[in-house]
């Protein structure tokens, strides 16, 4: 049965480029220009699956992304779920089979590139139909920058299927035309299987262009800007609904028109044509001259077209005026209808009266404008009685429908609304435009469609049920009627309850009528029910295409210091910070991390260590009033610093709670080098700027971040000043160079600045040189270090070494709920300054409680036991029925070199009047005493700093 | 995707931008002066017009500048006279 | 220069640009160790006289604009910000000039040197490649010779310069840690332009593709 | 004769509420006819013996948030206060289903929520090991359990951000929200409260401090107690009174797939790869993310949004690839400073609030219900929403659950 419905000639296939598929198992043979459902008609096959609630056999109705039955999982050369047979271009090699509802994911990874582009124009058009077309034209000519965007194979719209003459030619003629003069202008760009899927504020249009599986990526996103927008979007027709309208072989009028014309196939050999309008005339005639018997048409209307009639009766076809299809025989394909009178005003069907053998049943309910893009942007609809249809209102937002999608159904109207909408959306750009003389396209005189009820009556079946309203979600009349006598009245209820309109379809042939439905059953008009609400996408977008090409290690940002490199080669795992990558612990070969960490802190207690540390944020702070801006911003009192000198500081939100820590450096009289937490620098300098430029405006500041200029080692250890004065011109002895001093020099022969700040304690250094010196810097100190069996350490270790001295992790140890004080750092709350970010938060009742939960230390009694992070205390030794009080939880917990045992910081509600007390640790079913103790564990008169 | 007009750049996509909350909260005079109720309503009180809000934005990835917004809550609608004289700097 | 300079953040993939750029279409290097420096300062003060004197030109008004006074690139980052991009060698002499000229007055000269690299993509389909990732109009008519602007490059700040816009050429500054992030998200970009010619429309015979 | 599974999802029933006009005066006005309002009116009917009462709802009932919610069920929150109003909303949903003989589809799928950094990591453990002293199920499970208990998702240490564990909690889930809804309203219709929709309350009828009744689109109407319930306009309505709160309305975006066999076990969220993701009883994915930034009543989100958070459901799940995104959607979520709900007394005599429940309220719909129809009932907090009060802010006993909460539920 190869092609045997495949017209000899005509259509816009490429009879030299056969291809080769399997539907359902099965071999098949299209061309190419064919969609899956034009070669499947081709084939005489116009069932495609079963449908997702009665299994009930369904086949093609449309001829574009309105199609709410023909949906198929294709299969090769990739799964894919859910398409819809009549917009899936034809390959060879395809395979795809019926679906019935639900699809199915492919569990091996999709091979396929997806990406975005950012495009911006003065005139989008949407669609290029003769509408379309004719305002792309229009505007370009005037100069202005236009994109036009179609989501078909190629431009035309509606032209392509419907064989009509512009100029006495075939449209087609003139479609191809207009596509060459656009492709000439320099500031047009033509999209062609794109599809434009949202409407956003602004103008911001998103598209998605199928560039097929051989592009470099198989689908784009396109992000649109536009100054104007032209919605030429065209219209959907709409099915009808009586009982047994969803058998296989029943298709929109005007579908099958186009299955003629463009793929040169009849979907038919014996065809019934229900229809409330004319426009399924011309379906008609056009399938009767290419030789299918029109066996009836039907027309509910009292009176007919003459026009039509005349070409009828010429042709000898048969015109049954008000009447009614009330029924279908046939299982796997319809066989034939059931016709009936119906009364006047079309409230009752009389008994049916004949039955018509037929494999192919049209309809046409009329026009459902495609307004869904006009709706997404905020554009309201009205319901307009003479096409039972709703119309896009117009207004003064950026965005204008012309052609079908603005109501007009003739080409000639296309035409003209489309280049009047051209030319309006490239003048209100500033360029002068003109809307140019038109091709002369003929159009028959159009008669009133029918405006009788939205479900034909019918004797066959009272309530409805084999009424089909919604195709793709199997809802019927009868599920409106429940709905309705459930006690709703609100068409999104009605929504929710049927399932109508939430297909893949979302409701393209389905909204209007169900709308028209509801109010015919509550006896209100449809203007009064109105629509369900228009949301992105128009048609079903991947996933993969939303997510381009932000994936595996574009997915964020890897950031590295300029010493990056070298910890690679020396084989330390990473910790994501943020966007940064830290080394985590350099491991030698047999060590687990426990024994690289422990052997990295014994270096650091004993000998000497270096760390990157890099990451930390730092910004220039400058400017007469720097000292002052730093007050209010810092707990601490940072004015008195001296020049030279280093201080730390905590910053607090304004609710009191700590929000960074870090040291502060002054190296000029109004000029600081602040450096903030590795994560939270950039949101330090946009805290800092925003108290600057609003609330602190009189103050003479200027902030610039250097994070990056400068890469920073730190060297610790009782041998960091051994090791530095190898490679140093700074006088590195203890009276010269004082911790919280900082020195400019030399390093290894590149100009350095050099702290003595310590975060573990130890005699320490942090050298600060331009990133490009980092690594050389980096080496020689490494170099310098051998004879002191200088060791590498990471984050892991850095945590041990300041947790054992008890100092906090901004983030780790605190959690946005506390303050300094509860951290015991009330030394580093000023209380000399009047005022500064955070100060009056202290005195709130909450705030101001002693029983908060302070920052203490805990050591197990067992010392074999290590605590883990974040397990929780209580007070007593055995758990009662939940819920069971808590008295704070651990931060930070690690087995520690020096105290040869684990040890841990805690928050713990009134934790500093417990010290010495013994609480619990609920851990793995046992609960593990722990005493509570000061939070610095080691060293602590602080004798070990100045080596 | 907002259009934003920064005053010094020019109008930028909303993902350039952070977004500060009300404007012109006014940081209290002397902070220790106000009642817990008053300070409460500084920390965090804010405004919820449905309707013009004026609001906050920097435009973080550009030239880092904080400016102040008139937009219709409802539509997203930026109110055109701030497009042509911008407010440069705001008290909070 | 290496012996002078040491490594810039993007030495490590110096080969990777060269061999991710597509001859024909657009090219990727990394332009290293330019002396940039920060400046702030009031327009309208004396200080930003003697600056616009001593570097020979007026400090552009405009934010988003871009002036060259001799070797000097001098890019308007905000009202009163500037970033100077000198010729290689020269940041101290510069820093040196500006802090001369800046005198008492308020304002800041922050050498920020290696706080940002400088990538260059040149080539007809430049602009293609950068609005992959970044939202800027970059069509000659809104964004040509003497602009620059900072913006969003993917998922990272970047300043963008036009330098030709007739060839085009552009360079992207973008801050060291970010940097390598950058060069691979152009070099995946640039895969475009590295396989065939993008099919011509209509063309793709042996597509599957979804025409809604 | 349904030829998918889960295709034929329970029929709803033939009645489920008539459509009253407003009496000119009731004993209570409830205002939002949300999954809260009616909720509250459920349980000021059934354990305070309150009937006549009357739901008002400016729009359809139950369309703001509870139509637009992502359904998830859990009560793994950090803190006490938290954990026991949620935990008891959990408690009531087991029994919800057969209480209101109605099929609410409430499915114990369990949740994970993935820690990819080390810090997560800790905070995970911190709030699981609190979850289980405040009796609620909660387990720390790491990669490769992960990978048991939901194998399509991506486990990869390769994973820009892997996952490093999550918490578990296996009374968690979904439940179906329109269900959730004419459930409680077909018990409230045949109690006998009026469910008023298309009746937007416009401002308050005073007594000096006191509020004894509603101006409505619809007329005047009398109320001894009237108790806010409209999720992201609450701050509207307060501002009729001169009320501020600390709330600030954002769009929350969600979106589904189309109808897929399952795949998806249960229900897994992410903070720092940001999305969170199940699979509806009908089949499709449906997907939220954070909120957007700026405050809106629009109902409309930005497409940068979506786009990231696809970005981030493939790399998490790399099979979702060629699934399709079938709608997005966005409702108005009334954020709070501390991420945490208010729900107490006002300065006004009379009225109630309940609000800031933000991008999580659904999950608490029972527990709100309980909790608020007590505290009208008795002109006193019920002791589980005693710390959500407004004067937190004030004294700064705030319940910060944004480590709990993400930036979404
Ligand atoms: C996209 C999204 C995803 C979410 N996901 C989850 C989730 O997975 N889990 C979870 O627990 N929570 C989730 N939430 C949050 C949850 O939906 C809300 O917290 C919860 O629904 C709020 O309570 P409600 O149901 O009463 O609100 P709503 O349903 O919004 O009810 C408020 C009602 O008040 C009405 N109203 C407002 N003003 C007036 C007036 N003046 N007069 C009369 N009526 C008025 C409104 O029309 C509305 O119907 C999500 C929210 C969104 C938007
Ligand atoms: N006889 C009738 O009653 C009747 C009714 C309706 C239409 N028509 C005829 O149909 C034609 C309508 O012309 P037109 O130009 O208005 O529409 P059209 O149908 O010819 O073209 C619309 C085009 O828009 C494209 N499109 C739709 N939505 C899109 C989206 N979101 N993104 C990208 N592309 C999209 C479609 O692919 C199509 O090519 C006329 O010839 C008219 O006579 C006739
Ligand atoms: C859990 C859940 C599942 C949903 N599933 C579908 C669906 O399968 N198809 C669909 O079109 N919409 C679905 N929706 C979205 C609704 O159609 C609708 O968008 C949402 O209720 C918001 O209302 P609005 O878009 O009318 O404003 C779902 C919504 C939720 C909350
Ligand atoms: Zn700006």
């Amino acid at each position: 049965m190869s092609n045997a419905f495949r017209l000899a000639r005509g259509g816009r296939i490429d009879r030299d480029r056969p291809l080769h598929f399997r539907f359902d198992g099965r071999e098949y043979q299209g061309y190419r220009g064919d969609t899956l459902a034009s070669a499947l008609l081709a084939n005489g096959v116009h069932g495609v699956t079963t449908s997702i609630k009665y299994g009930r056999p369904r086949g093609i109705m449309a001829a574009g992304p309105e199609e709410p039955n023909a949906l198929v999982q294709v299969e090769k050369p990739f799964p894919e779920p859910m398409l819809t047979a009549t917009t899936l271009a034809l390959r060879d090699g395809m395979e795809a089979a019926g679906l019935p509802g639900r699809g199915s994911l492919a569990t091996e990874p999709d091979p396929a590139r997806y990406d975005a582009m950012h495009a911006h124009c003065d005139v989008l058009v949407v669609g290029a139909g003769p509408a379309g077309l004719a305002a792309a034209v229009t505007a370009a000519r005037s100069g202005a920058r236009v994109i036009l965007a179609d989501a078909d194979t190629e431009s035309g719209g509606s032209l392509l299927g419907t064989g009509e003459l512009l100029d006495g030619a075939p449209a087609t003629v003139w479609v191809q035309r207009a596509v060459r003069e656009l492709a000439a202008h320099p500031e047009v760009r033509l999209l062609e299987r794109t599809t434009v899927f949202g409407h956003y504020e602004d103008n911001y249009a998103v598209a998605v262009q199928h560039r097929g599986d051989d592009a470099p990526s198989r689908q784009r996103i396109w992000r649109i800007r536009a100054r104007e927008i032209v919605l030429a979007t065209g219209a959907h027709e709409r099915p009808l609904v009586f009982p047994g309208n969803d058998r296989p072989g029943t298709m929109l009028a005007g579908s099958a028109r186009t299955y003629l014309h463009r793929y040169g196939v009849l979907p038919g050999s014996r065809a019934v044509v229900f229809t409330t309008n004319d426009s399924a005339y011309a379906a008609a005639i056009d399938l009767h001259d290419a030789g299918v018997d029109i066996a009836a048409i039907v027309d509910a209307r009292d009176v007919v077209s003459t026009y039509w009639a005349s070409l009828c009766v010429q042709r000898g076809i048969t015109i049954r005026h008000s009447a009614t299809v009330a029924g279908t025989s046939g299982t796997e394909r319809v066989t034939g209808a059931y016709l009936a009178n119906l009364s006047h005003g079309a409230t009752h069907a009389m008994n049916v009266r004949r039955v018509v053998r037929c494999d192919l049943l049209l309809v046409s309910g009329g026009w459902n404008p495609a307004v869904q893009l006009h709706g997404q942007s905020g554009g309201a609809v009205r319901f307009d009685e003479d096409t039972a249809s709703f119309l896009p209102e117009p207004d003064d937002r950026r965005v204008r429908s012309a052609g079908a999608a603005a109501g007009a159904f003739t080409t000639a109207a296309c035409l003209r609304t489309g280049a009047d909408a051209g030319a309006e959306a490239a003048r209100a750009c500033g360029f002068a435009a003109e809307p140019g003389t038109l091709p002369d396209a003929k159009h028959p005189p159009v008669l009133a469609g029918y405006r009788g009820p939205w479900f034909l009556p019918s004797p066959i079946d009272n309530e409805g049920g084999t009424q089909f309203v919604d195709l793709a979600r199997d809802a019927t009349v009868a599920d409106i009627r429940r709905a309705v006598g459930a006690g709703m009245d609100n068409v999104e209820h009605v929504k929710r309850y049927t399932t109508i309109g939430t297909a893949h379809d979302q409701g393209k042939t389905s909204g209007t009528t169900s709308t028209g439905i509801i109010a015919e059953l509550l006896g209100r008009d449809v203007a009064d029910i109105g629509t369900t609400t228009s949301r992105a996408p128009y048609t079903p977008v991947t996933f993969a295409a939303l997510a381009g090409r932000d994936r595996g290690d574009l997915y964020d940002p890897i950031r590295v210091t300029a010493l990056h490199d070298w910890h690679v080669e020396h084989g330390a795992p990473f910790e994501n910070v943020g966007q940064w990558k830290r080394p985590w612990y350099y491991p030698r070969r047999g060590e687990d991390m426990e024994a690289a960490v422990l052997r990295e802190c014994r270096a650091v207690r004993t000998g000497v260590g270096m760390q990157d540390v890099s990451t930390l944020g730092k910004i220039d702070v400058q400017g007469p009033d720097a000292a002052e801006f730093l007050d209010l911003v810092y707990t601490n009192k940072m004015s008195t610093l001296r020049v030279g000198r280093i201080r730390y500081g905590v910053m607090c939100t304004a609710d009191g709670m700590v929000f960074d820590d870090g040291t502060l450096m002054r190296t000029a009289e109004h000029r600081y080098l602040l450096t903030t937490t590795s994560g939270n620098a950039a949101a330090v300098l946009e805290w800092l700027e925003d108290w600057l430029q609003t609330e602190w405006t009189h103050l003479r500041v200027h902030l610039t971040s250097v994070t990056e200029h400068w890469a920073t080692i730190a060297l610790a250890g009782p041998h960091s000043r051994d090791v530095l004065a190898r490679v140093t011109d700074i006088d590195v002895d203890n009276d010269a160079f004082g911790f919280m001093d900082w020195r400019d020099g030399t390093v290894a022969g590149r100009s350095a600045r050099v702290c003595r700040i310590s975060f573990s304690g130890e005699l320490a250094f942090e050298i600060n040189i331009p990133w490009w010196y980092g690594r050389e810097v980096w080496e020689a100190l490494h170099d310098a270090g051998k004879r002191f069996g200088i060791t590498p350490y990471g984050t892991e270790t850095m945590h041990v070494l300041r947790a054992e001295k008890g100092l906090p992790i901004v983030g780790q140890d605190t959690d946005g709920t506390v303050t300094p004080y509860d951290l015991g750092m009330s030394w580093a709350v000023s209380k000399k300054k009047d005022d500064f970010l955070g100060k009056r938060s202290f005195s709130r009742v909450d705030t101001a409680r002693s029983d908060r939960k302070h920052l203490v230390g805990l050591l197990p009694r067992d010392t074999g036991v290590v605590v883990p992070e974040g397990s929780q205390l209580v007070a007593t030794t055995e758990l009662p029925a939940p819920p069971v009080p808590m008295l704070g939880h651990v931060t930070s917990s690690y087995r520690s070199s020096v105290l040869g045992q684990g040890f841990s910081l805690a928050l713990v509600k009134a934790g500093r009047e417990r010290i010495g007390e013994t609480i619990y640790s609920p851990v793995g079913g046992r609960l593990i005493p722990l005493e509570v103790t000061e939070p610095v564990f080691y060293d602590k008169e602080g004798a070990r700093r100045d080596g | 995707m907002l259009l934003l007009p920064c005053p010094w750049c020019g109008p930028r996509n909303e993902t350039e931008f952070h977004y500060g909350g009300q404007a012109h909260v006014r940081y209290p005079d002397d902070p220790q002066a106000v009642s817990d109720e008053e300070w409460a309503q500084f920390l965090f009180f804010r405004d919820n017009p449905k309707g013009t809000f004026a609001e906050r934005w920097s435009h973080r990835m550009g030239c880092r500048r904080w400016f102040t917004l008139h937009r219709d809550t409802r539509t997203h609608e930026i109110r055109t006279d701030d497009r042509t004289s911008p407010a440069r700097t705001v008290t909070r | 220069m290496a012996e002078l300079y040491g490594e810039s953040p993007l030495t490590s993939r110096t080969h990777a640009l060269d061999r991710d750029s597509a001859p024909q279409a657009v090219r990727l290097t990394e332009i290293a160790f330019t002396p940039q420096i920060g400046l702030r300062v009031d327009p309208k003060s004396s200080a930003a006289e003697r600056i616009s004197t001593a570097i020979g030109a007026m400090l552009p008004h405009q934010p988003d604009s871009a002036v060259h006074t001799g070797d000097l690139l001098v890019l308007a980052l905000g009202p009163d910000e500037w970033l100077l991009v000198g010729r290689e060698g020269t940041a101290g002499a510069l820093q040196a000039t500006l802090t001369a000229a800046l005198g008492e007055d308020h304002g800041a000269v922050v050498d920020v040197s290696a706080q940002r690299t400088i990538i260059g993509v040149s080539g007809p389909m430049s602009r293609d490649l950068l609005n992959q990732g970044c939202a800027l109009d970059l069509h000659p008519r809104a964004f040509g010779e003497g602009r620059c602007a900072q913006t969003l490059l993917a998922r990272t700040g970047v300043v963008v310069v036009c330098r030709d816009a007739e060839l085009p050429s552009f360079w992207l500054l973008v801050r060291s840690s970010f940097a390598r992030y950058t060069a691979d998200w152009l070099a995946d970009a640039a895969t475009e332009y590295r396989t065939t010619v993008p099919a011509a429309p209509g063309a793709a015979a042996n597509d599957y593709a979804v025409c809604s | 004769m349904p030829r998918t599974p889960g295709a034929d999802l329970p029929e709803h029933p033939d009645r489920l509420w008539h459509n009253p006009d407003p009496k000119s005066s009731y004993d209570a006005v409830i205002v939002g006819g949300g999954g809260h309002g009616l909720a509250t009116a459920y349980y000021l009917a059934v354990n305070h013996g309150m009937t006549d009462i009357a739901v008002l709802e400016s729009g359809w009932l139950a369309g703001g948030n509870m139509a637009r919610n992502t359904t998830i069920i859990r009560s793994n929150y950090l803190w006490d206060e938290s954990a026991g109003l949620y935990e008891h909303a959990l408690k009531l949903w087991e029994g919800l289903e057969d209480e209101l003989d109605y099929p609410l589809l409430f499915s114990q799928r369990g949740v994970l929520n993935l820690a990819h950094s080390l810090q997560e990591v800790r905070d995970s453990v911190r709030r699981v090991e609190a979850n289980k002293l405040n009796g609620i199920d909660a387990e720390w499970v790491d990669p490769q359990q992960v990978a048991e208990i939901c194998p399509i998702l991506n486990t990869s240490p390769d994973l820009r951000y892997p996952v490093l564990g999550a918490t578990w909690q296996p009374r968690a889930g979904i439940a179906k929200h329109d269900h959730v809804a004419w459930g409680l309203a077909r018990a409230l219709d045949r109690m006998g409260v009026d469910l008023v929709q298309n009746c937007q309350v416009t401002g308050f009828e005073r007594v000096g401090d006191r509020v004894v009744g509603v101006r409505t689109t619809r007329g005047t109407i009398h109320a001894g107690k009237v108790a806010l319930a409209a999720a992201g306009q609450t701050s509207v309505l307060a501002d009729e009174l001169g009320l501020r709160l600390p709330i600030q309305s954002h769009p929350l975006q969600a979106l589904v797939s189309e109808l897929l066999e399952p795949v998806h076990p249960t229900v897994v969220m992410s903070n720092a790869v940001h999305v969170y993701v199940s699979q509806a009883h009908k089949g499709e994915l449906v997907l939220g993310a954070g909120i957007d930034s700026y405050n809106s009543y629009s109902r409309h989100g930005a497409f940068h949004t979506i786009e990231r958070e696809m970005t981030a459901a493939v790399e998490l799940f790399p099979m979702f690839a060629r699934a399709h995104v079938l709608r997005t959607w966005a409702g108005t979520v009334d954020v709070t400073p501390d991420a945490s709900a208010i729900m107490g007394l006002t300065p006004f005599e009379g009225l109630y609030i309940n609000c800031g429940w933000g991008t999580g309220g659904f999950k608490a719909t029972p527990g709100v219900g309980w909790c608020y129809a007590h505290t009208i009932a008795h002109d006193e907090p019920h002791p589980l929403n005693a710390p959500f009060s407004l004067e937190r802010f004030t004294t700064g006993a705030l319940i910060d659950e944004h480590g709990a909460a993400g930036v979404a539920h």
